[in-house]
């Protein structure tokens, strides 16, 4: 019995589950939960990643199925009647979850067949007649260019937002030729070095950060090798020592782009 | 352009003065076909008229012109209310007229059609051009959004507000990344937090949700007892989890 | 919507087929709209729509709402050269087409028309809504910027060029709304696209953005130096830029 596990959008156990039961029309008793646990744990294996409550999901359910079936082994009258009003609500308990997910399904069928339907039929781009905007109050007219600056301070400061703006922090803060030359120097002279060692005077994060970017790029370009021998641990950079007029130019190009 | 702006309504005589200045060359056609002139009284005459001329034929008043060139700028869908308050209307006239819009082009089949959604109006192409849009925009006109996706938007849609953690528990599955992509498509957005403990954020769907599904509001959406499952399907999850035969 | 686009072997029949009705001058109804099909398929439908609606013909035809749903969809105008290769009929049938589309418009005296600009066509208001509309927008477009707006504006100011995904993974909403407002008032324009593989539009400020904030150029905004951005924020860059399509 294989499972299908989607890759992309994560099935959890219980839409594993209904899917068993509604569009395989299997009996949940001839199927070998040992092959599915097997059959799952190789597919997050593939996925290369394995969230704890998502596989904690997955055993509260396999067990559920377990104790059930092992229950079913028994000869009647064998176990005690606190054993078997266990087995019974959690049985309650699980049928519950697949109905109610079994419903948010065809819900969302619904939704995905309506976000069709109405993607096929496209809103009129309107655009305002450009002397009538001309005639309008000017809306940045009091808008002082600080206040930008405090915005965008305010935005890449917040809690639940994203993303520092590379090449903006390299434009402004970094002088990316100085730092090339400097870290080229250096590797030509001591041909091997830690991370560590490299950015040393590094006068912040933002100079650490583009010596990195330097390193990897340096990296594609066969500059220089690196390595890690340890998980987390320091990154050697070994100097290769040799730029071929193409390499070269490629870095060039890089350099200019980032400044 | 004059639709009768001044403030003391429509059905004052000044300016029902004005609104015939408006559509005085429309009322000589000789087509018979019907020109309004926006007063209460005479749209409901005219409703009739201009269902007893069908939709063929009919010479667009001025009110008709004003309403068209405002949806015909604008991108989002614009409320009743907003033409209303423009053309100093009351809203009730405003409904009418775009009622009458609305049947000339579908009645004449055009492609495109005025639709009423997310509480407002809007134009719309019509579905059968979707194939020669993908085309001419390059572009795929369907939205890629995966099964867990929308799993979570239909959670989300019927049981609002909710949490990411009562998404998670229903679909059995952490539910984390998925939210974060309709967050950031647009689809939900976040409500505050949860008074009760834990302070939960809590999301709902975007005024864009109802958009990219062309509804009206959420009460369009079918009702959630629609997805009750049929009584074989019940009795299949039953019987497979059956401890006998 | 098959309007005989199709490539192959069928496509060329159908094609021709296309060219054919479009060509006889006998489908002309007296009105002077035409009740045209653009495919074989439709056409039989489409010939007992005319029927049924007698000699008004002003049902539109497949290839009319096909022109129409481009018109549209676009807000630059657009050629019938380009209409001509997305619906792979050559380009007088278009042209043709687009005339009728005009004399529809134009007579039944609707809020816009089709006009021929720039080389190409586009759906435009008539000139007897311009103050409508200016106080459609004066109303819609409140004379202050959003802070919303003035997010977006600082976001791509600070990081041009910048795509919306972009902007909506910096705001943590989704920002095209703002984003086009920005545009069509003309703070914004389009820089290309990204080369990077989901080829995004790219946004930067315009030169009136400089004008009215006063700034001789960009290297004039205040820098922000000396600020850290906070440190969850990093491992965000990857996930917008993979979000980006």
């Amino acid at each position: 019995m294989a499972v299908t596990v989607d890759e992309a959008g994560f099935k959890g156990p219980i839409a594993l589950l209904l899917d068993l039961i509604t569009q395989q029309q299997i009996d949940l008793w001839s199927v070998s939960i040992s092959n599915l646990i097997r059959d799952y744990l190789q597919k997050v294996q593939e996925i290369a990643q394995l969230d704890l409550e998502d596989a904690s999901e997955f055993f509260m359910v396999a067990s559920t199925l377990i104790g059930m079936k092992s229950h079913r082994l028994l000869p009647p009258g064998e176990s005690d009647d606190e054993e078997e009003d266990e087995l019974a609500s959690e049985r309650e308990l699980l049928l519950l979850r697949l109905f109610e997910f079994k419903v948010f399904k065809d819900a969302s069928d619904a939704i995905a067949s309506r976000v069709h339907h109405s993607a096929m039929r496209v809103a009129r781009r309107g655009t305002y007649p450009i002397e009538l905007m001309n005639s309008l109050p000017d809306p940045l007219g009091d808008v002082e260019p600080s206040r930008l600056a405090d915005l965008m301070k305010d935005l890449l400061s917040a809690q639940p937002r994203s993303i520092v703006d590379d090449s903006y922090l390299f434009t402004r803060r970094v002088d990316v030729e100085l730092l090339r030359r400097r870290t080229i120097d250096e590797l030509e002279r001591v041909h091997s070095l830690d991370f560590t060692e490299l950015v040393d005077w590094s006068s912040s994060r933002l100079e650490v950060c583009v010596a990195f970017l330097l390193m990897l790029e340096g990296f594609r370009l066969g500059i220089l090798d690196l390595r890690q021998p340890e998980l987390l641990g320091n990154l050697q950079v070994v100097w290769l020592g040799w730029i071929s007029e193409q390499t070269k130019a490629e870095l060039e190009a890089l350099l200019q782009a980032l400044s | 352009m004059d639709l009768g702006t001044d403030k003391g309504g429509v059905g004052s005589a000044s300016s029902g003065a004005v609104l015939t200045g408006l559509s005085d060359p429309v009322s000589e056609s000789s087509d018979g076909s019907v020109d309004r002139d926006g007063s209460v009284d005479d749209f409901e005459a005219n409703v009739s008229k201009e269902e007893f001329h069908g939709a063929e034929g009919s010479i667009a008043s001025g009110l008709t012109r004003a309403i068209e060139a405002i949806l015909i700028v604008s991108s989002e869908p614009v409320t009743s209310k907003d033409v209303a308050a423009v053309l100093d209307l009351p809203e009730v006239a405003i409904i009418a007229e775009i009622g009458r819009i609305q049947r000339f082009y579908a009645g004449h089949d055009r492609g495109f059609r005025l639709d009423r959604i997310a509480g407002g109006y809007q134009i719309r192409t019509t579905e059968d051009t979707a194939d020669v849009l993908e085309r001419f925009l390059s572009e795929r006109l369907a939205p890629r959004l995966s099964a867990a996706a929308l799993e979570a938007l239909a959670v989300v849609a019927y049981k609002q507000p909710v949490s990411r953690a009562m998404v998670t528990a229903i679909r059995g599955v952490n539910s984390d990344g998925v939210m974060k992509l309709l967050l950031s498509r647009g689809y939900l957005q976040v409500a505050g937090r949860d008074r009760g403990p834990g302070q939960a954020m809590m999301y709902v769907t975007s005024p864009l949700f109802l958009e990219r599904l062309g509804l009206d509001s959420l009460a369009d959406l079918e009702p959630l007892s629609d997805f009750v499952p049929s009584a074989e399907v019940l009795e299949a999850i039953e019987a497979s989890l059956k401890d006998e035969e």
